[in-house]
């Protein structure tokens, strides 16, 4: 393999991973922009996803089926959720939050062990066929569902936010709530209908790395936190950010691990944002507004 | 005034707290006094890693004693003692291992099995040997036992990494490879192979052209195998569990690398070919005999038991793995020692150093006052997959 | 001030009682296990004073303490076992270095606000772990230090049991705890918690607020340090598994159910997460036979989200509104009556 | 010389010409009014003198000292204190806490002194309560001490806040619409205290919509509307100015 194949390889493989971290980014933003919460719980929501997918296709439902079915019953979970724990919180501060969506993570992940047990499982591919070969270097095509997906799920949710009522009304939330409260929308559904719509965003980002990466009880810890970053790095209120941080991180990562050292990859990518963050501090999209005295 | 309220309250929760805290301790020494009707039982500590990164090992140690405890009691126990199991769970995390070892020796267990991981045994140790307690661990690492005069109270039952990769070498050597390319997985598990790896291979004519590492939670290790195909070995060495394990496998097929693939005895459960699927074939790797059981000679000394412990625990657990096998060989060898001291601690010890031809899951265990593990080489066997089977290699 | 006075005493008097019942209870706790678990909830509260300086005061949330906690260990373990470093000297060296990091890393991260701090802490939490992993010659890599480390002694007296360590461990922690008051009472003190007040207003009375961030940050390091350097010694094996991202947030999880607005709230905190964690695994398995730590996380989860919810502000403040609900009602009539 | 000497501030938020190019200069032991109808820059001309705010352009010098580009924390520490329209006291503190921050630039304690008080640290804290109960007597404050600042009526937050401002012991005292919210007793209380304030020396700019007040205790006033410095002179200059006329009257016409 000439160099250049082997970067390609390197940036194809970290373009995989990333979207899987921005559709959890993504996730992160749009309950932090709704409702000021940094929600820990995330990345269980994909792994959720995942697990029900897994068990529905055990007991043998085609897989579109399946795909609709998991990211209704990951709704359902998580819209319990934000109406049981979050709503009677709601006047806690953040860090109370973080704690209580941490809480969660670990309440669900519990669940999890208690239902799936330790063992991974696996998921077959969406599509059959072998690895594909592009300038010397190989693609699964899963990973193509991947990036795929990422790229139409924020196309909808860009879409969502632009031209329907509930996009518009998430928006304003997002500008000044009290204004939207006057506008007679409520921000209590508000919230709900971002975790709900977070919770999709990670069940179909669950569903669709499943095949890659395997399915176990503890991977939400994981993609939780690269997802944070990512969002973080993204700027933490925008959406596109989200995705651009996600894929950055997950190329970066490729690139650490390929290129300088594959024990050093996390402590490297780490750097690296810890730089994005000096230079930018309020990461690649944030603005940095005036305060009011 | 305000703040002297809220103080005088606070006071007043450490009072409680305080007093729970003792009172606790308190209930505890009564309960510890329960008489058994004929003879009193023999109390026996165990610790696994049952949840957290360590469960894939702590499960099956965990069913596989209790199967042994229950069968044992049944047949009368040991010298007409009922054995009573106090099993723990340190959540794969060392300082709650280490506070789980204290928590049995208050118990007043004579021995203790476990724990399931490396680091999850080292924490205990300190406690282990001031308490004079005889432990047997189901953990890998040879620091467990070594060195030997800060050991005296600590054995252990699973192969040691030295021990795999000593049968590793012998295997490259009688394919004439010489340069091989190492892949671990970023913890204590792959890092004690690494170390040993690295050594063994020295001694034995072997270079090792590339070393890559990835985390345990990665899913994707192309970048990795792009460089080690870069330095074009004659074989890849990983040393990893699933369901990172599987996942070096498949993108290891991915991408279409011809070299052998050898894993290292982690991948010795079913999972790891249930994730890789069709990938797994042809992937070679040692391990102890309990997963090609049926297939040995019967003239090897260890068929039958191996074949008696499979069947029984495939009946209750599931697919056999060679971590039940560790904490089987654990138990049996502390009750074995049991059954000749009695219950006195000091003499325990002394018999599970005395241990001589005992037939275990992972070998015959020959223990001395300098081998505190008692497994010779010829007890590992080199298997292959082969159609998602495990039979022995050629 | 005869008020301010009489306040002070208290406090102090307050102290001095806790600091009598410290070292009363491992006397009528004869149960080494039940020792072992204060001890470790002594280490913990060290570290966790200093997160709730941090947070309670200087308003900075850390998700990088673990990361202090076990550079602390590892400087104490490697020089003691493999330099042969004398163990007091060691934990100095710690301390110093740990503060040392912490500050020249603190300059840049103090810059950020918010949950851009947050995850820079994290990251530089993830980053002393990774270099704990890797640097395998130094700290024996994952599977942590080679040699066993020695115990602590003072002088020929060794401190080689539960017992013996349950007073360092705790003198530490009470020293933590009055210097942590001491600060929270000083100059230093009022002006972090102005800064908690209005930024704005504290900047224009003079608080220069990056400056005492950056102290407190340093502070809480170093106790971290301290405690870490007093685990490695009381475990006496180390692997970089206990300082990961998961102690940080065990940590941050303790500092806030404790509460982060009292000085006490670190050892309730502590308290309540450790005997929660250690108490499930003596209840769970009575009420449900044969059940494992699945249980125990699912009910962990759900206990830690309950406290949150009815005890938004922690446990400390939580039981103090309960107990003076209706002393503050009527003290907000006397001063709204009394000016009229 | 002047204390202060304001020359070509200018202040653009994203091209919105907040404060422009205003000029004007301040004597020693003055009282000045700094006057506008709502959104005239009066706020934002304070926030750029304490280093709240950067301003786009212009400079400010103290005491012969430019003082643009500095910290808040470094300009407080050269001897210029502030209230605040918008209240900012410390609600988390007792009010004789919140006094006590003001002593802040006058007192040295640092980080080691805080964690081992030896006897020097306690001696300066004994100083610093009471100093800070002298500036709570001069505002009548003395009998709350102990009470949390947040339990005040709003009108003694604001003398908190003043008593605050001036336990720094400033040379020059910026009060923005100290009189708002006050009923007439309080504020001929007020008054009180800033007419005793300026016998001791403290140099005072304030901003204030209470024109009685200002007519009365201002040496002048600085006008502004818009951003613009529309005027400046003695309060019967002023009074007498067409335009500043001109633009109240429009502010009242809106208003209504």
């Amino acid at each position: 393999m000439s160099l250049a194949s082997e970067l390609l390889q390197y940036v194809l493989s970290g373009l995989t991973m990333g979207g899987i971290y921005a559709l959890v980014a993504l996730g992160f933003v749009i309950i932090h922009n709704v409702t000021g919460i940094i929600n820990f719980a995330q990345g269980e929501f994909v792994m959720l996803g995942a697990m029900f997918m897994v068990t529905l296709i055990g007991v043998g439902a085609p897989t579109p089926l399946a795909i609709i079915l998991s990211v209704i019953l990951v709704m359902i979970v998580v819209g319990i959720i934000e109406f049981g724990a979050i709503r009677s919180a709601k006047k806690a501060s953040p860090v109370t939050l973080v704690i209580i969506t941490i809480g969660l993570s670990t309440a669900i992940r519990g669940i999890a062990l208690l239902v799936w047990g330790t063992n991974p499982y696996k998921l077959a591919p969406f599509t059959k066929g072998g690895p594909y070969h592009i300038g010397g270097a190989t693609i699964v095509p899963q990973s193509l569902w991947v990036i795929g997906t990422t790229a139409v799920l924020l196309a909808l949710t860009l879409f969502m936010f632009e031209y329907t009522y509930w996009g518009k009304a998430l928006r304003a939330c997002m500008v000044n709530k009290f204004a939207a409260r006057l506008m007679g929308i409520s921000p209590s559904r508000m919230s709900l209908f971002a975790f709900v719509f977070s919770a999709a965003l990670g069940a179909l980002a669950g569903m669709v790395i499943a095949p890659i990466t395997y399915v176990t009880y503890d991977m939400g810890l994981m993609l939780g936190l690269k997802g944070f970053v990512a969002a973080v790095l993204g700027g933490l209120s925008s959406t596109p950010g989200a995705v651009i941080g996600g894929l950055a991180l997950g190329v970066i990562e490729s690139l650490g691990a390929g290129l300088l050292s594959s024990g050093y990859k996390d402590g490297i990518s780490f750097i690296i944002l810890l730089l994005v963050l000096f230079l930018k501090p309020g990461g690649i999209f944030g603005t940095s507004g005036t305060k009011r005295v | 005034m305000v703040r002297f309220k809220k103080m005088s309250a606070i006071l007043v929760i450490v009072l409680i707290m305080g007093l729970l805290v003792a009172g606790c301790g308190g209930t505890k020494t009564e309960t510890d006094k329960t008489t058994a009707e004929t003879k009193e039982p023999y109390k026996i500590g165990a610790i696994f890693d049952i949840s957290g990164k360590g469960s894939s090992l702590g499960i099956p140690e965990r069913d596989t004693v209790n199967m042994i405890i229950d069968e044992v009691n049944k047949a009368g126990g040991i010298n007409g003692h009922q054995i009573e199991l106090v099993m723990l769970d340190n959540e794969s995390d060392e300082t709650k291992s280490a506070l789980a070892a204290r928590k049995l020796i208050e118990q007043g267990v004579l021995a203790i099995i476990g724990s399931s991981q490396s680091g999850t045994t080292l924490s205990t140790l300190e406690a282990i040997q001031k308490a004079e307690i005889p432990l047997v661990s189901a953990a890998a690492s040879i620091k467990i036992v070594q060195p030997i005069a800060d050991r005296k109270w600590v054995f252990k039952t699973a192969h040691s990494d030295a021990l795999v990769t000593e049968k590793i070498i012998t295997y490259l050597k009688s394919k004439a490879i010489t340069k091989v390319a190492f892949a671990s997985m970023n913890n204590a598990y792959g890092d004690s192979g690494l170390k040993e790896f690295t050594a063994a291979a020295a001694k034995g004519g072997v270079t090792i052209v590339a070393k890559e590492k990835f985390a345990p939670e990665d899913t994707d290790m192309t970048p990795q195998l792009t460089n080690i195909n870069r330095a074009k070995p004659e074989a890849v060495i990983c040393w990893a569990i699933p369901p990172s394990a599987s996942s070096f496998t498949a993108n290891y097929r991915t991408l279409d690398l011809k070299m052998p693939l050898i894993h290292s005895h982690g991948i010795g459960n079913k999972k790891f070919i249930e994730l890789a699927g069709d990938a797994a074939n042809g992937v070679i790797f040692p391990v102890g005999k309990l997963l090609v059981a049926e297939g040995l000679a019967d003239t090897d000394p260890q068929k039958a038991v191996l074949v008696d412990y499979a069947k029984k625990f495939e009946a209750k657990y599931g697919a056999r793995n060679t971590f039940g096998g560790h904490a089987w060989d654990a138990l049996k060898v502390v009750l074995a020692a049991l059954e000749k001291a009695g219950p006195d601690k000091v003499k325990i010890r002394d018999e599970i150093e005395k241990t001589q031809n005992f037939t275990g899951i992972s070998g015959v265990f020959n223990m001395s006052p300098t081998d505190h593990n008692g497994l010779a080489l010829d007890s590992m066997v080199i298997v292959e997959i082969d159609k998602g089977k495990w039979v022995l290699a050629k | 001030m005869e008020d301010l006075k009489r306040r002070k005493r208290l406090r102090h008097s307050l102290i001095a009682l806790f600091t009598v019942i410290i070292f009363i209870l491992p006397f009528i706790i004869t149960n080494n296990y039940y020792r072992s678990v204060l001890v470790i909830i002594g280490i913990y509260t060290t570290v966790v004073v200093g997160l709730c300086l941090l947070m309670g005061y200087a308003g900075q949330i850390s998700l990088g303490h673990a990361g202090f906690y076990g550079l602390g260990a590892y400087v104490s373990g490697v020089l003691t076992s493999t330099y042969d470093v004398s163990p007091w000297i060691a934990i100095l060296l710690g301390a110093v270095g740990t503060g040392l990091v912490a500050y020249i890393i603190g300059i840049p991260i103090f810059r950020l606000q918010g949950h851009y701090l947050a995850l820079a802490t994290l990251g530089l939490g993830l980053i002393i772990h990774v270099v704990m992993m890797e640097e395998v010659d130094i700290t024996g890599g994952p599977s942590g230090l080679t040699k066993s480390i020695p115990y602590l002694s003072i002088g020929r007296f060794e401190l080689n049991t539960d017992f013996k360590y349950y007073f360092l461990v705790w003198i530490v922690a009470l020293a933590a705890i009055i210097l942590a008051n001491n600060v929270v009472h000083s100059r230093i003190g009022r002006a972090l918690r102005s800064v908690h007040g209005s930024e704005f207003a504290a900047q224009s009375l003079g608080v220069d607020t990056g400056k005492y961030k950056l102290q407190v940050f340093t502070l809480s390091a170093i106790y971290a340090s301290v405690a870490g350097s007093l685990y490695a010694h009381y475990i006496t094996f180390i692997s970089p598994s206990p300082f990961g991202l998961m102690t940080s947030i065990q940590f941050l999880v303790m500092a806030v159910v404790g509460g982060l607005a009292s000085i006490w709230g670190p050892i309730f905190g502590v308290t309540a997460i450790t005997l929660l964690t250690e108490g499930l695994k003596y209840i769970v398995p009575k009420m449900i036979p044969q059940a494992g730590g699945e249980y125990e996380i699912v009910v962990y989860g759900v206990i830690l989200v309950i406290i949150m919810i009815f005890l938004p502000e922690g446990i400390t403040s939580g039981i103090v509104n309960i107990y003076e609900g209706w002393r503050h009602r009527k003290e907000l009539a006397d001063v709204t009556s009394g000016d009229k | 010389m002047s204390l202060l000497e304001i020359s070509n501030l200018t202040k653009s938020f994203g091209g919105i010409l907040a404060v422009n190019e205003v000029s004007f200069s301040v004597n020693n032991g003055e009282i000045i009014a700094v006057i506008g109808p709502n959104g005239a820059g009066k706020t934002t001309l304070f926030n750029l003198m304490t280093g709240i705010y950067q301003p786009t352009g212009g400079q400010v010098l103290f005491n012969g000292n430019n003082i643009i580009g500095m910290s808040a924390h470094r300009i407080a520490g050269l001897g210029i204190a502030r209230t605040f329209q918008n209240l900012q006291i410390f609600n988390n503190m007792t009010v004789l806490e919140n006094v006590m921050v003001g002593r802040h630039t006058k007192s040295k304690t640092g980080l080691l002194g805080a964690i081992f008080p030896i006897s020097r640290v306690q001696r300066e804290e004994r100083e610093i309560v009471e100093k800070a109960m002298k500036k709570l007597t001069l505002v009548g404050l003395a009998n709350k001490a102990m009470v949390g600042a947040d339990n005040l009526p709003y009108g003694r937050q604001k003398m908190l806040e003043i008593s605050r401002a001036i336990a720094l012991e400033p040379e020059l005292l910026l009060l923005d619409e100290p009189a708002a919210g006050l009923n007439s007793t309080e504020t001929r209380k007020l008054v009180k205290i800033i007419y005793k304030l300026r016998d001791q020396g403290v140099t005072i700019i304030l901003v204030e919509h209470d024109m009685e007040t200002v007519m009365e205790i201002a040496d002048r006033l600085v006008v502004l509307n818009f951003g613009n410095k529309l005027a400046e002179g003695t309060p019967v200059e002023i009074q007498n100015n067409q335009e500043v006329i001109a633009a109240y009257l429009g502010e009242e016409d809106l208003v209504c």
